[in-house]
């Protein structure tokens, strides 16, 4: 198999599953034990925070870590309209294409009250700093723009935006899932006041991720209880899981450089191949995306049974199609980038990983366009554009 | 608890009956592509029995798998059967389909007839 | 070690571990993708179901993965709690000794006006059903009573207040997190409409827990976002972890007989060995009580010394001595029971896990003997009881 | 990231000076068993000096540490210097103690000036 589905989730890392093998093994305690055995324990979880802060360029004591990216983005906005409400502000700035962790959570504030702005992506799906600016007022409490793009895999100008936020005085929230472990991230350098992260993301383990505030913030609790955390994030600390997704961090952290020179020709490659399929399009830019994404919209033809038939030769993808989510649209992000529905359902999303080979990408773009003609070949979308009924979109 | 049953698979990959009818005397077409659903049916109906029928269709695996069954179901049939051809005998016939597919068996119902409805105009 | 802290976490299981390691392996596919390989781990997902909703009598439909016990309690209340509030119902009978995930999550209900009644729990530690029943209102939207207590194990009259709540009309929550895996529990039998549990409490991984709703209850998200567990509980599930909790709790489901029978002739004869230490006294009913579970005061000394002395002598234990904890109030639960502070701070608790030993259990005793009268030795306190200046206590 | 220092715990496991002085000539006892913490400190004080010093504590691993760090670092010395007696030196001596377990190098210092006062009181 051909495991091209890396922004879904990704295989733990041979070092992260030592790390969180031997810890069940030999230090399983409870950190908040006081005997040695419990304390071992509790030495593996702040060295995992240190390990943590240092890979995005923070401090341990601002590491809360998390059962996962969502977690870490509900609780990052809950706490920021928490601490916007105190005084007496209670607007806040997003995206179109954010992550439904955060879309939800906005809608749930909405609900309680909140106004939200959803800025526009543009057809290349990224964010303009200038319109976070304009979009800025006296009552903001928040601004919160994703890393990069879980569908399209478009890196957005997160340093500009949270030097506008600074200069504003707004707290500045970016969902960094798939980003962190895969482009360079700094929380100093970025100027981000709030950041969430995810361990599957990135060769840890699933049911593990963490959320940055920096130093001053106040965060609400999702969960109340123990006084684990700080007290900011209740229930016994899963040291194992967490050290593991430390180790994998670290690991990809280090790896940075050489994983954007192995995958960014391979991903071009492939985008190249599938450029050569009649009325097709990349979805998102093509520059400011990160190594592993590829997107397209194949006209005429919908995602769901491409993927399956990529499957079947052994490619596992991805596609924003509708019937992939049971629901009746097809992806937001495609839908925000000015896709209309007719093309969204035709797409499919690559996200490769650090093993994928030349080879494999031939292998790729050969099995893609061969399946787009073959369902092409009975579609009676397809038949119709190409006899002139209906103008091609794309 | 695989997305699909084998049968669904079967259906999907080895479709029955795909392709354009140059000779139909009926054609029905329903759904549309913002729905990311469009199957269309083509009849060949001789003495009130479906002699041939062709599908194509652009949508998700199941539709791909219910416009086959559907031409599978009828073909051969009397008009008067082919016309009882109800959604639920599509999807039993594929031993089931996911509770948010079942429009899927419900569009090749309709597109069957879309068709006779046509095929019955033109008489 | 003798690792004598069970009731703070427990070892992963060897079955629990090997279904981890191999899920993580071999079955790492996001359960929400469509190509097999993800499908699989839908499949390892729901069968994980299946196992935890048959060890408590469920059905799969009922079980709600969360990433822990405090989750899975806070979900627990905040559902029963938003249900209450629509039909005008804000009035939640608790008891004095719950958890902390329970007690905090009350304490915000109330700030968001719902009105709290914690019932006593003796001096046996256990709820009396009557009062329960007395203590129902016209506008009672809950109760959550825990079904065994986590420092003095005590076992509550689960059924008999589940039956009094559906007479009644009223949602009945349980936080079983110390009774499943460690005694009987049938959701159905026990009258129960919710209840949470957690993974590492019975040898399953940290960072797993699940929530039961009987059907028809509808839960509120404490994390929005994506689909997941029917759209109740966001985040890309963490499929080995799962698994291997459904791994563990039916294998200490399976084995609750000969866990009890081995445990509870050890458990009593600890019980009766500390009893000889004079100025001693048990915590909690020694009928009603958790195969696993010792819990004792010793006048004239305080926990965490108590602790750490045991610890150098390589028995790993707990205290619910406020030293412990970095607050002033030695454990609510003791206080709860009506154990005075001065008391109070010289707590110990024993939870036994199932490679005890009867050798363990002498040199537990000849252990908790030899400090306790160390400690006694040159406390204050102890002298000034010794030489008539106060009176004891116990 | 032990919970102790190796000298706290090296001082909880052999407390230095514990017991108690029968002819000592300033006793002070500070702290009560409510909150889990209670320091004795007996003093045998003669021409200013601190010629012998014991201590009884009812309290948590910092406490009795903290206690027999405290003898350790008076006995002998003048008075003078032993009124000076800070808790932080307590804790320095210690080689620190966590945040929260601050209030136990208070006690020490507080029961050493307790013992002080009442030599001078008997005076
Ligand atoms: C009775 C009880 N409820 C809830 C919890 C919380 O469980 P967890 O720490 O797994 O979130 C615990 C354990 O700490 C417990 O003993
Ligand atoms: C951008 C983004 N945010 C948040 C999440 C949620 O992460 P998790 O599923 O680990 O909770 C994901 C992944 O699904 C994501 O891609």
């Amino acid at each position: 198999m051909i495991y091209a589905d890396n922004a879904a989730t990704t295989k733990m890392s041979e070092a992260a599953v030592n790390t969180m093998v031997s810890l069940i093994g030999d230090t399983y305690g409870n950190p908040s034990s006081l005997y040695a055995f419990g304390q071992k324990a509790k030495e593996a979880l702040e060295k995992a925070r240190e390990e943590v802060a240092e890979a995005i360029g923070a401090n341990p004591r601002e590491i809360l870590f998390t059962s996962g990216g969502s977690e870490a983005d509900n609780q990052a906005l809950i706490s920021a309209a928490k601490l916007g409400e105190k005084k007496g502000k209670k607007h806040i700035i997003s995206t179109a294409f954010e992550h439904h962790a955060i879309l939800h959570t906005l809608k749930k504030l909405e609900e309680e009250g909140f106004e939200v702005t959803l800025l526009p992506v543009h057809e290349n799906g990224i964010v303009r700093p200038e319109e976070v600016e304009a979009a800025i007022k006296e009552d903001t409490a928040l601004v919160t723009v994703m890393y990069a793009n879980n569908e399209i895999g478009t890196i957005q100008p997160i340093r500009e935006i949270g030097a506008i936020c600074r200069k504003h005085g707004v707290l500045f929230h970016t969902d960094a899932v798939q980003a962190v472990g895969h482009i360079k991230v700094n929380v100093e350098e970025d100027n981000i006041d709030l950041l969430s992260a995810s361990g599957h993301k990135f060769h840890g383990p699933k049911g593990t991720g963490f959320l940055y505030a920096k130093k001053g913030i106040k965060l609400t609790n999702l969960i109340e209880g123990g006084a684990q955390e700080r007290g900011k994030r209740a229930g016994t600390e899963n040291v194992p899981g967490i050290a593991a997704m430390a180790t994998a961090l670290k690991e990809s952290v280090e790896n940075l450089d050489a994983y954007a020179a192995k995958l960014t020709p391979i991903r071009d490659k492939i985008i190249a191949g599938l450029k050569e399929i009649p009325h097709s399009a990349i979805n998102g830019d093509e520059e400011s995306r990160v190594p592993s994404n590829i997107n397209f919209c194949f006209e005429g033809i919908e995602g769901e049974s491409l993927l399956l038939l990529l499957d079947d030769k052994g490619i596992a993808a991805s596609s924003g199609s509708a019937c992939t989510s049971g629901s009746l649209d097809p992806s937001h992000v495609l839908l925000a980038i000015g896709r209309v529905h007719d093309v969204a359902h035709g797409s499919l999303r690559l996200s490769l990983g650090e093993d994928i080979t030349d080879e494999d990408a031939d292998y790729i773009i050969k099995s893609v366009k061969d399946v787009v003609e073959y369902l092409r070949g009975f579609s009676p979308v397809w038949r119709d554009l190409v006899a002139g009924k209906g103008n091609f979109i794309l | 608890m695989a997305l699909y049953s084998e049968k669904v698979m079967d259906h999907f990959r080895n479709p029955r009956n795909v392709g354009v009818l140059e000779n139909a005397n009926g054609i029905g077409e329903v759904g549309n592509a913002k729905c990311g659903d469009i199957m269309k049916m083509y009849l060949k109906i001789e003495n009130d029995i479906i002699e041939d029928v062709k599908f194509e269709t652009f949508g998700c695996g199941s539709a791909i798998a219910s416009s086959s069954m559907a031409t599978e179901l009828i073909k051969g049939k009397p008009l008067e059967e082919a016309k009882k051809l109800t959604n639920k005998a599509v999807a039993e016939a594929l031993d089931g389909l996911p509770d948010y597919k079942m429009h899927c068996s419900v569009l090749a119902q309709e597109a069957i007839e879309a068709a006779i409805d046509d095929y019955n105009s033109r008489k």
